[in-house]
């Protein structure tokens, strides 16, 4: 299954490698931020809505 | 010719602080403005001063007449007095210092850097570089601060001299300052807590 | 305007205005160089051009957080934005008392420091000419930038990661003009170049700078 | 029912909410069918050989790149013209996918030059022009973390985005000018309309850019209902502050 990469196998590894990780580090971060702004905004309604 | 300000929005970082101001300044007059700290003087003093425009409202009358007074002079610590007098005179047009000198008593300080001066001393200079700028509006703000009691007391001559000679003023002071000017106080005006009127915070409300 | 200038003039010169900051920087900078890459003559020489033009570039950097800085806490900024002169024509002098106060002492050290770096005969002429030319648009570049982060505390470091790729373009065009001169090649195509890049920015940045700085001081 | 309808954040985030499920699915399967195609079924190159499948990666990141720039550029003007939050926010948001997509860019151009250039960089004026203008996305992301008030934030970073944006492209005049190139022709010259790339890598390739123009959309729709929220949370925050 695996395709013969010959002597530059290394490169097209690691090439594909950092781009998915690079790809899935900006994509863990931005759900992250958003879960905590999320989060940040549910509190600051609820704190106006009680001495709204 | 009257400064006219009519039915005013101010808002500072986003936030609507004044709302609905409505003042009227003719020459010869003097207006102080009261109201706890935060309450929007100095906010109102920049919007007329053009730094910043406001909301809703309209100025009328203060293109080119006013003269911006905050709490730091103006004044360049390395100009002697005079050269800074020169200088703000060249701006504003005006090449003549030599009477702003003498209304304020800074003959002797005429070639002392402005970095050496006392507080008193300094504001005596910001004062000469207003009357130099030859604008008949003065905005003030806080203009008293770190000035023991003669301090003030000049000072207050000063204005009431600015006052007779036909110009007007606005300060934003909490000390009595014996001038004979109305105050108007801003508590009424301030913006309610939600008030929007265009704020820019209030797409997100 | 005039007085704007005479006054930023005055007090560069006076103690404490920063005169001769960004020459000694370039000094400073330009005897480093040799005890980093080795004192061979011949490699010094093929650098020189390069080393000399990045050595103006960052002596100009250094000076700009001074610039509006200083003006914005004495409250000299509120007044001068109040004042009838247009915005645009006080930045623009002072892009003018940047470049006369910090870029043209650059320009006539340069060659003194040259020799330093035993750069080649023919390149003198052209590393004046070439700094002479590309010094107008590192101040006025450099204006757009402080009047972009006046307002900011601790605002140099920033203002030096705005300034710097905005450079580019004239450091490349510059210090190739300088190469070629010095290898004896012809420089007219990038001298033209930075030129051209020179008047471009003299013309639109200080519009660009003004709105920046009113946005500032809103 | 106009475009500017969608300048209210509300409703902005509301709309966002019903399409983004859809454009992370759709942007997911476009992404992986292309990397997958192109990574196992495509044959090698006879003179590259297999580091030609880099360019499934390098080609659309590398325009995603310019993209994202250029869609700040216009949001920029949106905002400073119509003064319209949502896209100085999106603005905002688009600028870290833009930097992310610029190192790809770069790290896959650089891998994929090294057998050719024996050296893992080697200056060459596209690939530097990256360089550049993944510098001027720092400074952008610096200056709109460096001013507290949002509007003034906003305001600034829209004027450097501008004057960058001139710059930019005055870099990159400067940079071929400066080095005369090793960089291969443009794979895809959308103006001449030719194809220096054959037709078994052509498909996979188009996939992989639309899936990384979806991708791009998704991420800052997504990011920019996050700057919504947070500017929600301190309008709240103020106004409940300046009420008590």
């Amino acid at each position: 299954m695996m395709p013969e990469l010959g002597k530059y196998a290394f490169e097209v590894l690691s090439a594909y490698g950092v781009s998915l990780l690079l790809l899935a580090a900006l994509l863990g971060l931005s759900i992250a931020r958003d879960r905590r702004a999320r989060a940040d905004l549910r509190h600051a309604e609820e704190e106006t809505r009680r001495n709204g | 010719m009257t400064l006219l300000v009519q039915n005013l929005t101010v808002a500072r970082g986003g936030v609507p602080v004044l709302t609905g101001v409505t003042l009227r300044l003719d020459a010869g007059k003097a207006l102080i403005l009261r109201g706890p700290n935060g309450a929007g003087k100095t906010t109102l003093l920049r919007t007329i001063a053009g730094l910043q425009p406001p909301l809703r409202g309209t100025i009328d009358g203060a293109e080119d007449r006013v003269a911006y007074g905050a709490h730091a002079d103006g004044l360049k610590a390395m100009l002697s007095v005079s050269e800074n007098l020169r200088f703000w005179a060249r701006v504003y047009g005006e090449h003549d210092i030599t009477a702003a000198l003498a209304a304020y008593a800074l003959e002797p300080l005429r070639d002392r850097l402005a970095g050496t001066l006392s507080a008193g001393q300094k504001r005596r200079a910001g004062l000469a570089r207003l009357m130099v700028t030859q604008r008949p509006v003065w905005l003030l703000d806080e203009p008293t601060v770190s000035l023991d009691t003669d301090a003030v007391a000049m000072f207050a001559g000063a204005v009431d001299a600015h006052l007779a000679g036909g110009g007007s003023a606005i300060l934003a002071t909490h000390i009595d300052l014996g001038l004979q000017a109305e105050t108007l106080d801003l508590t009424p005006y301030r913006a309610a807590p939600d008030a929007r009127h265009g704020a820019s915070d209030e797409a997100f409300l | 305007m005039i007085a704007l200038l005479l006054r930023d003039l005055r007090l560069a010169l006076r103690a404490g205005g920063g005169f001769g900051l960004g020459l000694a920087f370039f000094l400073i900078l330009t005897v480093l160089v040799p005890f980093s890459v080795g004192p061979q003559s011949t490699l010094l020489g093929t650098i020189a051009p390069g080393i000399l033009w990045l050595g103006a570039l960052l002596a100009c950097l250094l000076s700009l957080d001074r610039l509006l800085a200083l003006d914005f806490e004495d409250g000299s900024l509120d007044v001068l934005a109040t004042a009838p002169i247009p915005l645009e024509g006080a930045l623009a002098v002072k892009g003018l008392a940047h470049w006369i106060t910090t870029g043209l002492p650059l320009v006539v050290a340069a060659p003194a420091l040259g020799v330093l770096l035993n750069l080649p005969g023919a390149g003198y002429g052209w590393l004046v000419v070439s700094l002479l030319l590309g010094t107008p648009a590192l101040s006025m570049i450099g204006v757009f930038g402080a009047a972009l982060t006046v307002g900011i505390k601790r605002g140099g470091l920033l203002l030096s990661l705005l300034v710097l790729p905005l450079y580019v373009p004239t450091l490349i065009f510059g210090a190739e003009a300088a190469r070629r001169g010095a290898a004896g090649l012809d420089p007219a195509t990038p001298l033209l170049m930075l030129t051209g890049l020179s008047l471009g920015c003299i013309a639109l940045l200080p519009f660009a700078a003004s709105a920046a700085l009113r946005m500032n001081l809103r | 029912m106009s475009l500017w309808e969608y300048a209210n954040p509300v409703k902005f985030l509301r709309l966002s909410e019903r399409v983004l499920p859809a454009l992370w699915v759709f942007a997911g399967l476009c992404v992986a069918t292309g990397l997958i195609w192109g990574f196992f079924a495509t044959p090698d190159d006879y003179r590259q050989g297999s580091t030609v499948k880099i360019i499934f990666l390098h080609v659309p990141s590398a325009l995603m790149a310019i993209n994202a720039w250029f869609m700040m550029l216009v949001t920029s003007l949106i905002w400073l013209i119509r003064r319209h939050h949502v896209s100085a926010l999106a603005a905002k948001a688009a600028a870290p996918v833009g930097a992310v997509m610029t190192v790809i860019a770069l790290a896959t151009g650089a891998l994929w030059g090294q057998p050719m250039w024996g050296t893992w960089w080697a200056w060459d004026p596209r690939l530097t022009s990256f360089l550049i203008l993944f510098l001027f996305y720092l400074g952008y992301i610096a200056l709109w973390e460096a001013i507290e008030d949002p509007d003034t934030a906003a305001d600034l970073t829209s004027v450097l985005c501008l004057v960058g944006s001139v710059f930019a492209v005055l870099s990159r005049y400067a940079v071929h000018f400066w080095n005369q190139g090793l960089h291969q022709g443009t794979s895809v010259p959308v103006a001449t309309g030719a194809r220096t790339v054959s037709d078994v890598f052509f498909i996979p390739l188009v996939i992989c850019m639309i899936g990384f123009g979806m991708l791009f959309v998704a991420l800052v729709l997504y990011r920019t209902g996050t700057e919504i929220r947070l500017r929600r949370t301190r309008a709240l925050l103020a106004r409940g502050a300046r009420g008590a």
